[in-house]
């Protein structure tokens, strides 16, 4: 038997899995798994025609199991996201080796049950990449979502609880799929993508709708698209500090991976747009569209709220999976191309930032924003890698988040969308302050007297740290790169190409050249460092050398603007969406305990006999007459 | 030598007189000689099967041709069932020695017996004398705790199975009435003539809802949170694992041969429906372990019915594959509840002290909710995709139902297993954690070995358990190899 | 309110299955395995009492389901009831008169019983009918003589036995090359007490393990501890 | 069914009255050894309807009397079937006696209510739990444990 390539990556894949339940222990361990995701990367980039000139690379794994063939392939789309996939895993892995490491033991953690957990997720993500038929694909999401719920838990307590509730989430969202799946095998009689697509074509009205709604809401599950995004935050954000970069740079892009196969691909956006909601003017694809614009907004602000780094960030990665899914729903060259684009980028800042809390984390033993500040002398670069992250997360020049949300608003005004793009824009609006909090409450401002001797971060953890910011940078700067890869995914699941430059894309109604961009942004940073030095009028000061309501304030009094923080912003708008969905999530959970203690009675104050006479009255009754 | 086949059923029963008897003078034989029997038993069916013949074929005993005498039917499912029964039957072995073994033991033999009777009968009338055997085994066993409430709860079974027993027997009244014969085979061949009519459907009913009390249909199985609470572990495993499957088999053979109305497809399906929804969801606040499992036992089985009411038999495969699925699964994790009883929250910490007993309880669930490569995905797709097939909306909403009841499934047991891996709270000692040991282990971790090797050769056990399925719906075959009325 | 409800319901299917069993036809049933055995019972076992013929022939697994299910209660009532005996209710004799009459009817009831038993195949009545007659007949005495107690070690070896030389019969015809449970040497003696084969035998068997069983399970019942 | 005398429906009535009685019976009592009672009841009646199966108009009883010329006889199948039939209804009669006499003994009483509920609350005591349904309530002298605080408010939908 010959091995293809995608053979390889799966075998070096399950290899490294193999390693980490094996020697996970061990000291070593952390690099040599490090090292293994790299060479998985390197068996990735073996494949490297998919992402350029498209294709596929069938795996010779294949079986018939209950008259149901099942098979493995990957395509420019599978390449596209196992690229993010093996190179989060890759950074974050690193980042867990050597000093991370020997705290998390320290700390009573069970490094092994971590190890195994990250390898267990990469590879069970490769084999959902590589599904070749919707079955495969099904396998592939149930592994994914019991992997996932493995990593979640590990760390117990919290953690444990809020994996519960994810698992919950992802089985109701596995059951809508399995559902789906049924329903399109009844149709089409065959669970290959050639035949579904034929199959779509005849299938009635109803019955696409059915199938939209059960296939949207199951992996709108997991991406935590409204109203079922409550599982998200504290999920991701409970886990172990690798661990939530890694699940929150790509993770949950694994429903949007499905959606663009299954939606996209497989239903075509054409059909979708034909589902008319009866009685309005909206289709099906509106209705995708201003969930994805709610599931920015609602989420976004919600981080507003937060009081712990981590969570905050984790709002943030569902408000963000929404500018994805609105490129894609958008469905025009600009919007595709936007909506992928912010998967890499979403990937390579939210990393970014994770790593940078885990190492304040790591330096000062906390994480909530109420109790840090002033950190910037301590941990000078940490804060730039914080600060590139969050001028990603925030969709500003020069870093990528800018490009990709660029296309997308780009691509809400050339299709007359103007409500979708203003809903949007108050998005970016909260994630602007939201980060502003996030980076003045743990660097800026006065630091507390416990930090006075917080040292950088180690350099395990700066290194990919330092790494994700260049990436982020020069994406930024030439994201034709990325695009090129894109332009092939986008041929793939059947969308418009736009047309790219290594600077950005050209096109009649608008283009973007990122190397000007960011000239003409340096040149004004240098124009102003010009003046700033030449004038020469500045003097350094102490952090403490400072004043307030007109005060100068004593050495000992540390001042630090962070607690209850936007408190004016809060009251004016945060009535709004207080507990957002809980209510629906309390609302089902307590009407399940309400059926289950009336079933429990049922059983216990039974009058059996009573049961049987009247089922058989009942039963021969209704059969007879 | 088929013929030898009849010993697995008088075997057990010869052990069972004789066993009172031989207790009196060595014990040392009369301990041996019921394992030693079952083991027999195993290795007469595991013969035939490896004889590859996969014809059916029918026994008459007394050498009566059929209609006349009774005969045994034996097609692949029966073996596999007949085999299921021998060996849990010597799995769950009553080994304790004292001063009732002996009539535990011997109890235990009937139960076995009747059980294989179940399986291979071929006589409506022999079918209700084994289920009836099967019925009054259990009443002695699971009373056999010696507890008040094992007591209370068994003579409110006892009188749910009778009235039932009453039902079952006015059904057979009802159709022997109408045809003059018993045997299943000849009612195959009579039926659409004759039975194909109200009284047909009643009798149908009347027999459904006895046989129902041990198939753990809705809602006449209100014994089974009472039962597997008070009997022994190893009885609800082999309860909730075997004998229930083994009812649902004669109702299955039932529907398939002589009543084809669509009405009592219905009827199956609303009880299933509701089965579904009540067992369900009645374990998601369960507080005990057991009970738990009883609850999602009945929710199971509702399953299975759902399944059984697919029209012409295209739920045959989806029953078989849920059956044998859930006999492994539940017996496992009964096994793993004999040391896990009481409160759940008593088990936080189990997983430090009984590593393996946790990853078991972990690996059932994932295949109880279907999680792909594990058998119970195969077995649930088989089902969804029938049901996602037909164009009743009450299969929909059986559908529905059925995704629905898999995600509350899937919430209480990973509670559980949840509570497994929480630290003990820390004024517990480390002897006061309940943890799995022993010979229950050793049983778990047997089924949880089978489960296993069932997801790794899942391509050839499917087409295996389809070309079973297959044979059971052929109706054809069955007259025809029972061949009544042909040549007396 | 549940009462009504109760009475209406079983009111209601007791209606319902009358209208459908008032659509029988009844004294002309259709009798085809009826009629077929009536046809070839004489020569298939040699018994006249066809229902005899039935129940020890043709459905002789039943019968021999039936014994065990009456085993499995007995069993399970020993166990219920465990094992310690002690003597309930008044030790007082029942008098003279039922004392006396009952060592009378003794062996007159076991006579009956073992006639009615051994003529199973010829008349109306057999192992069943018998074996009743027969615990009946140990039964007496210990009404009358209520401290007395029955033996239960021997009739744990009747019952025991006689099961088991049921089942060896049938193992028997097996080792012959035939069928289980096949009846065997049945000879061209219709009508005669020895005629049937091995169907008097089994007759024998059913006999006395009713009789055991019934007398085993009375006494039991009768020998537990009252309520304190 | 000509009139209501016809002799098929009066037997017919009998049966199925038999086990309609029993099944009354059975759902009425509240008594344990009622039940029980009411169970025979029914038995008979479901094995009457049995009998009922093979009669036949102006026929003999199956047992051959002259060899030469055999006269119309029932059908002797549900003869045999019924003879079965009752002697596994007394095993069965025999056994919920025993347990009767247990439950007697254990409870001193037969109330089917009394009797379920000592059941329920002797098994919640086995498990180590209070029972389900009182879970809010203290047990004895035992104070309540404190409600984990996010689970506070979803206890307001299930108090009892």
């Amino acid at each position: 038997m010959i091995l293809t390539l995608l053979d390889e990556l799966l075998l070096f894949s399950g290899v490294t899995l193999l390693v980490a339940l094996t020697i996970g222990r061990g000291l070593a361990a952390g690099w040599m798994v490090t090292i293994l995701y790299g060479g998985q990367l390197l068996a990735l980039t073996k494949m490297a025609a998919l992402g350029y000139e498209g294709g596929t690379i069938a795996s010779s794994l294949s079986f018939e199991v209950m008259g149901q063939m099942l098979n493995w392939r990957f395509d420019a789309l599978s390449w596209f996201f196992a690229l993010i996939t093996l190179g989060s895993a890759l950074l974050s892995s690193w980042f867990s080796c050597g000093a991370w490491e020997r705290d998390y033991i320290k700390q009573g953690g069970n490094i092994w049950l971590f190890h195994t957990a990250m390898a267990l997720n990469v590879f069970t993500m490769l084999i959902l990449l590589a599904s070749g038929d919707l079955l495969s694909l099904f396998i592939g999401w149930e592994l994914v979502s019991w992997a996932g719920f493995l990593l979640m838990a590990l760390a117990g307590g919290v953690a444990t609880k809020a994996a519960m509730r994810y698992i919950t989430y992802a089985m109701a969202g596995g059951m809508a799929v399995f559902g789906g799946l049924a329903l399109v095998y009844s149709a089409s009689g065959s669970l290959q993508l050639e035949a579904v697509i034929t199959a779509v074509e005849q299938i009635s009205t109803t019955k696409l709708w059915l199938l939209v709604i059960l296939f949207g809401g199951g992996f709108g599950i997991k991406m935590g698209l409204l109203p079922f995004h409550l599982w998200q935050a504290p999920a991701y954000a409970e886990t172990p500090g690798p661990g939530s970069a890694f699940l929150g740079a790509i993770s949950s892009r694994m429903g949007l991976f499905a959606i663009l196969l299954v939606l996209v691909k497989l239903f075509g956006i054409v059909n979708i747009d034909n589902l008319k909601v009866p009685f309005t003017l909206i289709d099906a694809r509106d209705l995708l569209a201003w969930l994805a614009v709610l599931t920015i907004i609602l989420p976004t602000f919600t981080a507003m709220k937060q009081n712990d780094a981590r969570h905050l960030l984790a709002w943030h990665g569902i408000g963000q999976g929404g500018y994805m899914l609105l490129g894609i729903v958008v469905a025009d060259a600009m919007g595709g191309a936007g909506g992928l684009l912010h998967v890499f980028n979403h990937a390579t800042y939210q990393a970014a930032l994770f790593m940078a809390v885990t190492a304040v984390i790591y330096r000062t033993g906390t994480s909530d924003l109420n109790k840090l500040g002033g950190l910037v002398v301590r941990m000078p670069l940490s804060f730039m890698v914080l600060l590139i992250g969050i001028i990603g997360l925030a969709g500003l020049p020069p870093m990528n988040g800018f490009v990709s949300k660029w296309l997308v608003y780009r691509s809400l005004l050339n299709q007359g969308m103007p409500l979708l793009f203003l809903a949007a824009v108050i998005g970016t609006l909260g994630t602007i302050l939201s980060v502003y909090k996030l980076i003045h409450n743990i660097f800026l401002g006065q630091l507390r007297v416990e930090h006075e001797h917080v040292a950088e971060a180690p350099w395990s953890m700066m290194i990919p740290m330092l790494i994700l910011s260049a990436i982020i940078f020069i994406t930024g700067l030439m994201p034709g790169i990325p695009l090129e890869w894109i332009a092939s995914v986008l041929q793939t699941v059947g969308l418009p190409v736009p047309q790219y430059t290594l600077g950005g894309v050209e096109s009649n109604s608008g283009s973007l050249d990122m190397i000007w961009v960011i000239g003409v942004l340096f040149a004004g940073f240098g124009i102003g460092a010009v003046i700033f030095y030449s004038a020469g009028r500045s003097k350094r000061v102490h952090q403490l050398d400072n004043y307030a309501g007109g005060h100068f304030l004593s050495a000992d009094v540390r001042y630090q603007y962070s607690d209850n923080f936007y408190a004016g912003l809060m009251h004016l708008i945060g009535g709004w969406y207080r507990g957002s969905f809980l209510w629906l999530e309390r609302s089902i959970t307590s009407m399940i305990e309400f059926l289950s203690l009336g079933m429990q009675g049922l059983y216990r104050r039974a009058n059996a006999e009573f049961y049987l006479l009247s089922t058989a009255l009942f039963v021969i009754a209704w059969a007879v007459i | 030598m088929n013929a030898y086949l009849v010993l697995t059923i008088a075997l057990p029963l010869l052990g069972a007189f004789l066993l009172p008897i031989l207790m009196r003078s060595s014990i040392a034989i009369a301990l041996w000689s019921g394992p030693a029997i079952l083991i027999y038993g195993c290795w007469t069916i595991a013969d035939i099967w490896l004889q590859g013949s996969t014809q059916p074929i029918s026994i008459a005993i007394g050498g009566f041709a059929p209609p006349l005498g009774i005969n045994l039917y034996i097609d692949s499912l029966a073996l596999l069932f007949a085999f299921a029964v021998q060996l849990l039957g010597l799995i769950f072995w009553p080994f304790t020695l004292d001063q009732d073994s002996a009539r535990r033991q011997s109890l235990m033999l009937l139960l076995v017996a009747a059980s294989t009777g179940l399986a291979l009968s071929g006589d409506l009338f022999n079918l209700y004398v084994f289920y009836e055997l099967a019925a009054v085994a259990t009443f002695g066993l699971a009373s056999a705790s010696g507890s008040s409430a094992a007591y209370v709860a068994t003579l409110r079974y006892l009188i749910l199975s009778g009235i039932g027993s009453v039902l079952t027997l006015f059904g057979i009244a009802l159709i022997y009435s109408k045809t003059g014969t018993l045997n299943l085979a000849h009612l195959a061949q009579l039926a659409p003539a004759q039975l194909n009519d109200e009284l047909g459907l009643t009798a149908f009913l009347s027999i459904l809802i006895g046989i129902g009390v041990k198939a753990e249909l809705f809602p006449v199985n209100t014994w089974v949170p009472e039962i597997y609470a008070t009997a022994s572990t190893r009885l609800s495993a082999f309860l909730a694992g075997l004998l229930s499957k083994l009812a649902l088999l004669i109702i299955l053979r039932l529907l398939l041969l002589i009543f084809h109305q669509p009405e009592a497809a219905q009827v199956l399906l609303i009880l299933g429906i509701l089965g579904v929804v009540s067992g369900e969801l009645a374990a998601w606040r369960a507080k005990e372990l057991r009970r738990m499992l009883a609850f999602s036992s009945i929710g199971q089985l509702g399953v299975m019915f759902i399944a059984m009411a697919l029209p012409d038999g295209a739920g045959v495969l989806a029953v078989l594959a849920l059956a044998i699925h859930h006999l492994i699964i539940k017996s496992g994790l009964f096994m793993l509840a004999e040391d896990w009883g009481g409160a759940i929250q008593r088990l936080r910490g189990s997983a430090k002290m009984a590593p393996l007993g946790a990853a078991l309880f972990v690996l059932f669930s994932l295949s109880l909710v279907g999680m792909p490569p594990l058998p119970g995905f195969w077995a649930k797709f088989t089902l969804i995709t029938e049901l996602a097939g037909q164009s009743e909306p009450l299969y929909l909403i059986g559908l529905a139902v059925f995704l629905l009841a898999t995600v509350i499934e899937a919430s209480y047991l990973f509670r559980v297993a949840a509570i497994l891996y929480q630290d003990a709270p820390r004024e517990t000692l480390d002897h006061e954690i309940p943890k799995n040991e022993g010979l229950s282990l050793v049983t778990a971790t047997l089924f949880g070995a089978g489960l296993i090797a069932a997801a790794v050769m899942i391509a050839p056990v499917g087409d295996s358990l389809n070309t079973i399925a297959v044979q059971v719906q052929d109706i054809d075959l069955y007259i025809s190899t029972v061949n009544p009325g042909g040549s007396q | 309110m549940g009462n009504l409800t109760g009475l209406l319901f079983a009111g209601g299917l007791g209606f319902m299955l009358l209208t459908l069993a008032g659509g029988l036809d009844f004294g002309t049933p259709p009798m085809l395995v009826g009629s077929e055995i009536q046809a070839h019972a004489p020569q298939q076992t040699g018994a006249v009492n066809i229902v005899t013929s039935v129940v020890l022939g043709y459905r002789a697994i039943d019968t021999l389901g039936e014994l065990s299910i009456l085993f499995a209660a007995a069993v399970s009532a020993g166990l219920i009831l465990g094992r310690r005996h002690t003597t309930a209710g008044t030790q007082t004799k029942g008098g003279f008169i039922l004392y006396t009459g009952g060592s009378l009817l003794f062996p007159l009831m076991m006579t009956i019983g073992f006639y009615i038993i051994f003529h199973g195949h010829l008349t109306p009545g057999g192992g069943f009918q018998g074996g009743v007659i027969l615990a009946a007949a140990f039964f007496l005495p210990l009404l009358a003589r209520p401290g007395a107690r029955l033996h239960h070690k021997t009739l744990s070896l009747i019952e025991g036995f006689a099961g088991a030389s049921f089942i060896l019969v049938g193992l028997l015809a097996m080792m012959e090359g035939k069928a289980f449970l096949q009846p065997l040497l049945v000879q061209d003696t219709l009508g005669q007490l020895i005629s049937a084969g091995t169907l008097p035998l089994l007759y024998l068997a059913v006999g006395l393990k009713v009789g055991a069983e019934l007398a085993s399970l009375l006494s039991r019942l009768i020998q537990t501890e009252a309520p304190q | 069914m000509t009139s209501v005398f016809d002799p098929e429906l009066i037997l017919y009535t009998t049966a199925i009255g038999l086990i309609t009685i029993g099944l009354a019976g059975v759902v009425m009592s509240s008594h344990l050894f009622r039940m029980v009672l009411a169970l025979v009841i029914a038995e008979a009646g479901a094995n009457l309807m049995l009998v009922l199966a093979g009669y036949r108009w102006d026929a003999v009883a199956p047992i051959l009397t002259s060899l030469s010329e055999p006269a119309a006889m029932v059908d002797p199948v549900p003869q045999a079937l019924v003879l079965t039939a009752i002697v596994i209804g007394v095993g069965i009669q025999a056994l919920a006696v025993s347990l009767l006499i247990r439950i007697r003994q254990r409870y001193a009483t037969l109330d089917r209510k009394e009797a379920a509920e000592r059941m329920d609350s002797e098994i919640a005591a086995s498990m180590g739990a209070a029972r389900d349904v009182s879970q809010d309530a203290p047990l004895g002298e035992r104070p309540l444990p404190p409600i984990p605080a996010d689970q506070v408010n979803m206890r307001g939908g299930d108090a009892p």
